[in-house]
């Protein structure tokens, strides 16, 4: 191509007649495709996925059976018959995580699930409902956020006894309360958008509003948050075990495997009985956000690597 | 006693960290509920009578006891010269204000029923009480050296501090925290070592053990089981551990279902892996349990009856018996005490090998008492050890008691329980005694599978540890002749 | 600024209001009976009614709703069921001592965590920034527990340093031992808030590096380090200060594991107590200051986040 | 970089410069493809041509910099006889802000709203250390000055939201300027303003860049304003150069299809005659709307009143099958109209009435035929159409709503209403922003389409679009008001556009009718003062314009320093060079109508407008 200087006058070959009017590429569309991270991420949590569902099946031993039944010793270090030891009360730590992997991930899972859809709802609700309606509930939700989590679910917990519905519902309730806020505040940005104020000035309904035109643009944000939700409600179910409130034995979840096993670090036996659940709870949780992360990467701080 | 090789030294400080404490902490005798407000009662107050280590009792603030023939008519004699903490001499009216508030029907006094048959308590005189009894009882001296006893200024409704005759006085106090005592110099006599002597609350076991082997408490209550080893390894570190007649049990309700079922808890109790109990889950800091209250801590023990053993055979042939096959059975357990809830996932787990299918249903230790215990069909339940066989098994064992937790009724055991407290021969006594231990074992239904010992640890330089086998820390008796020995 | 303070205000004692009906009842459903925990396992019928009606719990329920509030209100939180003790005297100093753990750990962690995200946002993607998230990830991963065994275990046991539980009172201790008294509950806590300020100021911060003021600060040549600390950060100050307030009020309200681990008498420890004793009033009481708390760290943050933001300091 | 500069001659020169985006897969997609040109010391260079052809990515070439996801990938960009692709970002920093500043089209989007303007302005000298902070202050105030900005002294004190867009963009220009810069880079820095801010904005540019002797790029899609400022016009499609050259030669004698086009595609200036010719074979016996006395306002004031009154006494009558254009400064109401209209924004006083049947003010108390029939386009594309739905369902959606049709029908109505805003049907299944700015002002169109509407209230549908898809836009609303007999309501601060499309005027000024008629009569004298500024603000598509009307421009109002809402009196008359004191802003203008419904709000005489 030449090089046109200032005083000359370039045109650019042309065909007389043709008409300007192809339309050029969409930019591409940019689906989500996982980085090294996050594909080790995906890899760790479907390794984790397939022991909570197939752990009990997997497990060499039944959750309360004793691998050494005539040692009456705990906190048996890792040896053949017992690859990681056993726990505080003799029993095989293998088989316990494995059985353990679906009741922890289950009803974390369930709890934030639970926690999310009532959250987003309400919250999106308030959002969408006006200033009154929106003024009581989130009046109401900042006087549970104000009171300690603790102190809810103990309250909640020594009322009802502790079963796992209830851990689930509980953990649940409290944390929709945060998501609940969350949510509103996504919410309240997304409203005040004119597709949004278009959606209402068609005539569509408020359910509508809610599902068909916030909801799609509220997820991106909410799922960022719910990776590490997910966490605070398994250390919630645990601290409640360190309570003595959690899930109750003789069942194993990983919270509580840490607790009762925290002895053997301090009575200085063995690392293996916390250290193995602790890890479990670290490796699925950490995939989890490394899978957030990643996908949420696509969205802010472009800027920085120009800087 | 047995400690008694040295002389104590004067001065020092120690810090004991107890459990279980709590903003019911209190400084009123009567509503002391744990070990941490025995333990705090005994650095502030005296009382009456005080128990030896082989539980009999021996004069205190009461110089001199004496009763009529029957046992119906006690008559104390006060010591005299005697301050509490204010200057105020203890006399006659101190001692007559504190029994009363164990007194009528309305009285809020945990041991009340200890002395429910005492009718009244007379001034005799300045320095003499009467306590006219309704029925005979030969160990009110030994109840009146029990916690709730301890003796109050005339008057005394404000608990926020404590004005008592004992070797400290009060320098903080805060519930559920910690007690600072100073030594009180004009303390009646010998003990009070300390210049200070702190009770700090630590209620998380993990956390006790662990301000105890880091130096920063020198004496713990309740050692974990698991810890001992750890506590035995380490440097200056000592275990004081006390055999005693605490027990833990499960209690089918014979008038219920499915629990009534003979064949039924003949076979639990067949179930219980006692060893693994006693040497897994207490390392060895207790003694077999054989389903009756009583061991060898309590001077009426039966050492004839023979232990049962963990019987898989036996179960299965009773459970098979009682018709339950694998419908699930409903077993209530708490963390009431070490052990507690191991007993019941033992049973379960050795159930599930006979085909019995036991449901574990654990639930939370606060509210226990009141929510679920003497209620379920099956639960898990915790006692401490009593003064006598007798206070013990009219408490928890005859018919007609508030606690009979299997509402096990058996008229001979009542009348056995009744008239050998009258029973002087030791051979008698000791026969009839036995036969009581037996009738337990055999009908009461009750598995008792272990007795813990208490297990407290302390720095070695901490001295003056006393043998009462009714509660952590010597029950509860050390603060009077605890002392520091920085030789050590 | 008054008129916002005002309005803070306003939905603060709304919120007061509405919490202090919420544990009333919310308490009245817990089972269990408070005269008979009093007492005890030994205690009788008798001695449980006459303990009944010495504490009051034989009024009708909507009476001791008012009568509790107008209390409440005259400053006086009642007295515990559990001991007799007026509840101001159990809760001011455990209040105290929870406020200085708070602010101790909220001294060193806040800064330390938000100069870590911020540097993560400076560098998003990479390795450092990979490192940091598996890291703070992990941190939040941990139950405090773990954590508060590990730093037991390291300092206490095998270097011999500081204390393994925090015993005593702190007046008349030096300096050092002042730090050892507070160097591992303090550590613990700042791991337990520091992952969540490590993400969220991250977060924020990226938030703000979309701008297209950031893209123009960029074009005019304007040195990275001066970018993120006077560009962006000046603008995520808001949501940053937020995520603060909500964790020290977590540190306030939330901290039960680290207090009965390392037995610091604070205010989590009182909550178990309460529950466990059933000392309604206490746990009302205690309701009620964590609320307060929370309205007045709420109302700071709204402050602050309006002292950041021109467009609110100086409306047009 | 070299100081000496001063000495060279070529600032900027872009040698077969190839500019891609790199995809998610790795794949490369071209955006810039091969461009050549060169700027010289003292000249502007424009780049021009439709949205999305690269103009913007072109010219942050000459800063080194691309936007997030382009990378060079060929050619040089040389700034000073250096090339600047390939140096990183610590290796430019001495140059940008320095040797090349750049100037982007939102001024309020990219002053950082928590730093004051003085601090901004004169960062990047400071920082560089060409200058102290007292120099830089200096060069600012004097900058300030020549920009003709009010209280040059305190202006800089404030923060940026405390100063009116048309300040912020010249505020902009001084932060650009004040580093001295051998070459400005200007991104669209007038499209957002008023015609009559633009024309102040435009003189302050061209006077600093001959002042201060610095080359520019200046990117717009203006031809009027390219012929105003530049001495070389680039003309780019689809990331090439289609033709460059002297503006004389470009403006005047295109040869490439293209560029003429573009040159064709220009609305002519705003005169009487023009008009659409109205049809009246829709025309029924009541107006399609009609507007009586309405006043509305935002917040909650009391009594039922306002907080801020914005809107006050207006009356318009729309027939069936005709349109209104609405005219005026950016904040005169025009949105606030065309809300209240909508129904999103209830009046608080007056009526309006839909086909002579009583419309409630409040969407909530409206039919859904109401709805349907009433129909408003959005301002902004970008927040109208929902990110995350695809076109087919954006537009599939009120089909589906109103007209009840669903499955296959739905479908192929969607890519009826597509055909008809000339977009192909495949775009059905894009997501909004895989739209460029002119294909999603059609989107937004097409979707009040799909109501099959009878009132349209079209809020600013071509200000984003250029030239060409500008004029094709309104062809299509001529073509389908001809077919279909619906009207518009024509929302536009763009007078030539309105002249040539709208059956009537009406002339928006602080919220109240300035002058409102027929189109020829509102075009032709006797003019309100106010109108009269509009129409001479519009520049024209030839050289020199800009100086004579700098020169001869009837009214020198000045620039809106923000348009006040004023209690009483005539809200104009701060700027009105025909303001009587003592009657103007004191008692409210009487409304002049000369019988042939040309109304005119003014305490002059008819014949001293004329
Ligand atoms: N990050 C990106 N990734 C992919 N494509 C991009 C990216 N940024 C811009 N583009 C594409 O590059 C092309 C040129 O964009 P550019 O912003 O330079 O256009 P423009 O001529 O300035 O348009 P406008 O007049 O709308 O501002 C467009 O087709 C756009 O879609
Ligand atoms: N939600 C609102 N609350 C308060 N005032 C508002 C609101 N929306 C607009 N305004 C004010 O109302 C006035 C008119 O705004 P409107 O949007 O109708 O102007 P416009 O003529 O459409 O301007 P533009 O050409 O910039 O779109 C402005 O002064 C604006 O500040
Ligand atoms: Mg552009
Ligand atoms: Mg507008």
């Amino acid at each position: 191509m030449s090089n046109p200087s200032n005083t000359e006058h370039f045109v650019a070959p042309f065909e007389e007649g043709v008409a300007f009017e192809e339309l050029q590429d969409a930019p591409p569309r940019t689906g989500y495709r996982p980085s090294l991270t996050g594909w080790i991420g995906i890899a760790v949590v479907t390794f984790w996925a397939v022991i909570a569902l197939a752990g009990p099946w997997l497990a060499p031993y039944g959750e309360n059976a004793l691998p050494f039944p005539d040692a009456y010793e705990e906190f048996q270090v890792p040896q053949a018959g017992a690859p990681l030891g056993t726990d505080v009360a003799d029993r095989d730590i293998l088989s316990r995580i494995m059985y353990g992997a679906g009741r922890t991930i289950g009803i974390s899972l369930a709890a934030t699930l639970l926690a999310y859809t009532l959250g987003v709802v309400l919250g999106i609700g308030a959002a969408v409902s006006g200033p009154k309606v929106d003024m009581v509930m989130s009046r109401i939700n900042d006087a549970f956020l104000s009171l300690p989590t603790i102190m809810l679910g103990l309250v909640v917990v020594a009322a009802i006894g502790s079963s796992i519905p209830v851990l689930i519902a509980t953990a649940g309730l409290i944390y929709a309360t945060v998501v609940f806020r969350l949510a509103r505040a996504i919410g309240m940005e997304i409203m005040v958008m004119d597709f949004v104020e278009a959606a209402k000035a068609r005539g569509e309904g408020r359910w509508w509003i809610i599902t068909r035109e916030i909801w799609p643009n509220a997820r991106m944000p909410l799922i960022t948050d719910f990776g590490l939700r997910l966490i605070y409600v398994i250390l919630f179910t645990s601290s409640l075990s360190f309570l003595g409130l959690g899930v109750q034995p003789p069942q194993a979840d990983w919270g509580s495997m840490v607790r009762e096993n925290l002895g053997a670090l301090q009575y200085g036996q063995s690392i293996v009985p916390v250290l193995a659940p602790a890890l479990s709870i670290a490796t699925l949780t950490v995939a989890i956000n490394l899978i957030v992360d990643d996908v949420s990467a696509h969205g802010g701080g472009r800027l920085s690597g120009r800087m | 006693a047995r400690a008694a090789a040295e002389t104590p030294k004067v001065g020092g400080r120690l810090i004991m960290a107890g459990d279980q404490h709590g903003p019911n902490d209190t400084l009123d005798p009567i509503l002391a509920t744990s070990a941490v407000d025995y333990f705090r009662m005994r650095m502030f107050y005296g009382s009456l009578t005080r128990l030896t280590d082989t539980l009999g009792y021996e004069p205190e603030l009461a110089e001199e006891i004496m009763s009529n023939d029957d046992a119906t008519e006690w008559t104390f004699k006060i010591r005299k010269g005697v301050e509490f903490h204010d200057g105020k001499t203890l006399t006659a009216d101190d001692v007559i204000y504190t029994m009363n508030r164990h007194m009528g029907a309305d009285s809020v006094s945990k041991s009340a029923s200890l002395v429910s048959m005492v009718k009244e308590w007379v001034k005799v005189n300045d320095y003499e009480v009467k306590a006219v009894l309704d029925s005979p009882n030969a160990d009110l001296p030994i109840a009146l050296g029990t916690f709730h006893f301890k003796i109050l200024k005339d008057g005394t409704t404000d608990f926020s501090t404590a004005i008592g005759t004992g070797p400290y006085k009060v320098k903080e106090f805060k519930p559920g925290v910690r007690t600072i005592g100073a030594r009180y110099e004009n303390f009646w006599t010998e003990g009070g070592y300390l210049d200070e002597l702190e009770h700090y609350g630590i209620g998380d076991s993990v956390s006790r053990l662990n301000a105890f082997l880091a130096g920063d408490v020198d004496a713990m209550v309740n050692l974990p089981p698991k810890a001992i080893k750890q506590v035995e390894a380490a440097e200056g570190k000592e275990i004081w551990a006390l055999v005693s007649g605490a027990y833990v049990n499960i209690a089918p309700r014979l008038d219920m279902n499915p629990s009534g079922n003979m064949h039924m808890w003949k076979a639990m109790q067949q179930l219980q892996d006692r060893q693994r109990l006693v040497k897994g889950v207490l390392k060895g800091q207790g003694t077999l349990g054989n389903d009756q209250p009583i061991n060898k801590a309590y001077f009426d023990y039966c050492e004839d009856i023979p232990q049962r053993e963990l019987d898989p055979d036996k179960a299965k042939w009773h459970w098979d018996k009682s018709g339950v096959g694998s419908t699930a059975v409903p077993v209530v357990c708490s963390e009431v005490a070490p052990g507690a809830v191991e007993q019941c996932l033992f049973m379960q787990r050795e159930g599930k090998k006979i085909g019995a299918n036991f449901d574990v249903k654990k639930v939370t230790t606060d509210g226990y008492w009141g929510a679920v215990w003497l209620k379920e069909p099956i639960a898990v339940s915790s006692w401490n050890m009593r003064p006598t066989a007798n206070i013990h098994m009219t408490l928890a064992f005859k018919s007609d008691a508030a606690w009979n937790e299997t509402r096990w009724s058996n008229e001979k055991f009542d009348q056995t329980l009744l008239a050998v407290r009258g029973v002087t021969d030791p051979a008698k006594r000791k026969q009839m005694y036995c036969d009581l231990q037996t009738m337990i074992h055999e009908e009461n239904g009750m598995s008792i599978p272990m007795h813990r010992n208490y297990v407290d640890a302390a720095a070695n330089y901490v001295k003056g540890r006393t043998f009462v086998p009714l509660n952590n820390f010597g029950g509860a008796e050390s603060p009077v002749t605890l002392w520091r020995d920085d030789s050590a | 600024m008054l008129s916002l303070i005002l309005r803070r205000l306003g939905i603060g004692l709304i919120t007061v209001l509405a919490v202090s009906i919420i544990i009333f009842f919310g308490t009245k459903i817990l089972p269990g009976d408070a005269a008979q925990i009093r007492l005890g396992q030994e205690a009788t019928e008798a001695n449980v009614a006459a303990m009944r009606e010495r504490l009051g719990l034989d009024q009708p329920v909507p009476m001791q709703y008012l009568n509790w509030l107008g209390d409440f209100m005259t400053g006086d939180l009642g007295t515990s069921l559990a001991s007799d003790v007026p509840i101001v005297n159990l809760i001011s100093d455990r209040y105290k001592n929870t406020v200085i753990v708070s602010a101790l750990t909220a001294l060193i962690a806040v800064p330390v965590s938000l100069l870590l995200g911020i540097m993560a946002a400076m560098f998003p993607g990479s390795i450092y920034d990979r490192i940091l998230t598996f890291v703070s990830v992990s941190l939040v991963a941990a139950p405090e527990f773990f954590t508060a065994t590990l730093l037991v275990l390291i300092f206490v046991f095998a270097l011999g340093w500081g204390n393994a539980v925090v015993v005593g009172s702190i007046e008349g201790k030096g300096f050092f031992e002042l730090i050892a008294h507070f160097a591992l509950p303090v550590t613990t806590l700042g791991f337990v808030i520091a992952s969540q300020l490590i993400r969220m100021s991250r977060a924020a911060v990226l938030n703000v590096m979309n701008s297209p003021y950031i893209e123009m600060a960029i074009l005019k040549g304007v040195p990275k380090k001066r970018i993120i600390f006077r560009h962006a950060l000046l603008n995520a100050i808001g949501p940053i200060v937020n995520v603060i307030a909500l964790n020290l009020a977590y540190l306030v309200t939330g901290v039960i594991v680290v207090e009965i681990y390392f037995g610091y008498p604070g205010l989590a420890t009182l909550i178990v107590q309460a529950v466990q004793t059933r000392d309604f009033v206490l746990i009302q009481g205690l309701g009620m200051i964590f609320c307060l708390t929370y309205v007045i760290l709420m109302l700071i943050a709204d402050i602050a986040a309006f002292a950041s933001n021109p467009r609110l300091r100086h409306p047009k | 970089m070299p100081k000496d500069s001063r000495t060279q001659d070529v600032i900027f020169e872009a040698r077969d410069l190839h500019i891609s985006a790199r995809r998610e897969d790795g794949a490369e997609v071209p955006i810039v493809k091969g461009v050549n040109f060169t700027v010289r010391r003292g000249e502007v260079v424009a780049l021009i041509g439709e949205s999305g052809s690269g103009k913007t990515t072109i010219s942050l070439a000459a800063l080194g910099y691309t936007k997030p996801g382009l990378e060079f990938t060929g050619g040089q960009a040389l700034l000073l006889g250096e090339d600047v692709t390939g140096k990183t970002t610590d290796q430019l920093r001495p140059v940008r802000g320095e040797s090349v500043a750049y100037l982007a089209q939102s001024a309020a989007a990219t002053f950082n709203p928590s730093i004051k303007i003085n601090e901004q302005v004169t960062e990047a000298p400071v920082l560089h250390g060409t200058k102290t902070q007292g120099e830089a202050n200096e060069k600012a105030l004097a900058l300030y000055r020549a920009l003709e900005l009010p209280n040059p002294e305190s202006i800089g004190a404030r923060y940026p939201h405390q100063v009116s867009g048309g300040q912020l963009q010249r505020l902009m220009a001084a932060m650009a300027l004040c580093g001295d810069p051998d070459l400005l880079v200007l991104d669209e820095p007038t499209t957002a303003l008023d015609v009559t801010t633009q024309i102040e904005v435009l003189k302050a540019f061209k006077r600093v860049i001959k002042e201060e002797g610095a080359a520019a790029i200046y990117v717009t899609h203006d031809l009027a304003v390219v012929a105003q400022i530049a001495d070389h016009i680039v003309v780019l499609y689809n990331g090439e150069v289609k033709e460059a050259g002297p503006t004389d030669v470009i403006i005047n004698r295109p040869r490439h299809p293209y560029t003429k086009r573009l040159m064709a595609a220009i609305q002519p200036l705003p005169e009487p005659g023009q008009g659409n010719i109205a049809l009246d074979e829709h025309l029924r016996d009541d107006p399609a709307i009609e507007v009586r006395d309405v006043d509305a306002g935002y917040g909650m004031g009391v009594g039922g009143q306002p907080a801020v009154k914005i809107l006050r006494d207006i009356n318009i009558k729309i027939e069936r099958g005709q349109t209104m254009g609405i005219i005026g400064e950016s904040g005169c109401g025009k949105s606030t109209l065309a809300r209240v209209i909508a129904g999103l924004l209830p009046a608080c006083e007056g009526e309006l009435l839909l086909d002579g049947q009583p419309l409630p003010p409040a969407l909530a108390d409206r039919t859904r035929d109401q709805l349907r029939r009433v129909q408003f386009v959005y301002q902004m594309a970008d927040t109208a159409l929902n990110p995350r739905q695809y076109i087919r369902y954006i537009l599939g959606r009120p089909v589906e709503f109103y007209t009840g049709l669903r499955g296959k029908k739905r479908r192929k109505r969607v890519e009826e209403l597509l055909e008809l805003v000339e977009l192909p049907a495949s775009f059905a299944d894009r997501f909004p922003h895989e739209l460029s700015g002119g294909q999603k002002q059609r989107v937004n169109l097409a979707r009040a389409l799909a109501a099959e509407p009878e009132v349209v209230l079209c809020d600013e549908v071509t200000s984003a679009l250029d030239t060409i898809v500008g004029a094709n836009v309104i062809d299509l609303l001529t073509r389908l008001q001809k077919e279909t007999g619906v009207s518009f309501v024509f929302i536009s601060h763009d007078l030539s556009t309105v002249a040539s499309f709208a059956d009537e005027i009406v002339v928006l000024y602080a919220g109240r009718v300035a002058e409102q008629g027929p189109t020829d009569m509102v075009l032709a004298a006797p003019h309100h003062p106010y109108t009269r500024l509009l129409i001479s603000s519009v520049p024209e598509p030839r050289m020199g314009w800009l100086e004579e009307a700098a020169q001869t421009r009837a009214a020198r109002s000045g620039i809106a320093g923000g348009v006040e809402m004023t209690e009483v009196g005539c809200p104009f008359f701060e700027r009105c060079p025909l303001a009587i004191p003592g009657t103007c802003d004191k008692v409210d203008p009487p409304r002049l109508d000369d019988g042939h419904g040309h109304v005119i709000e003014c305490h002059r005489e008819l014949s001293e407008l004329e």
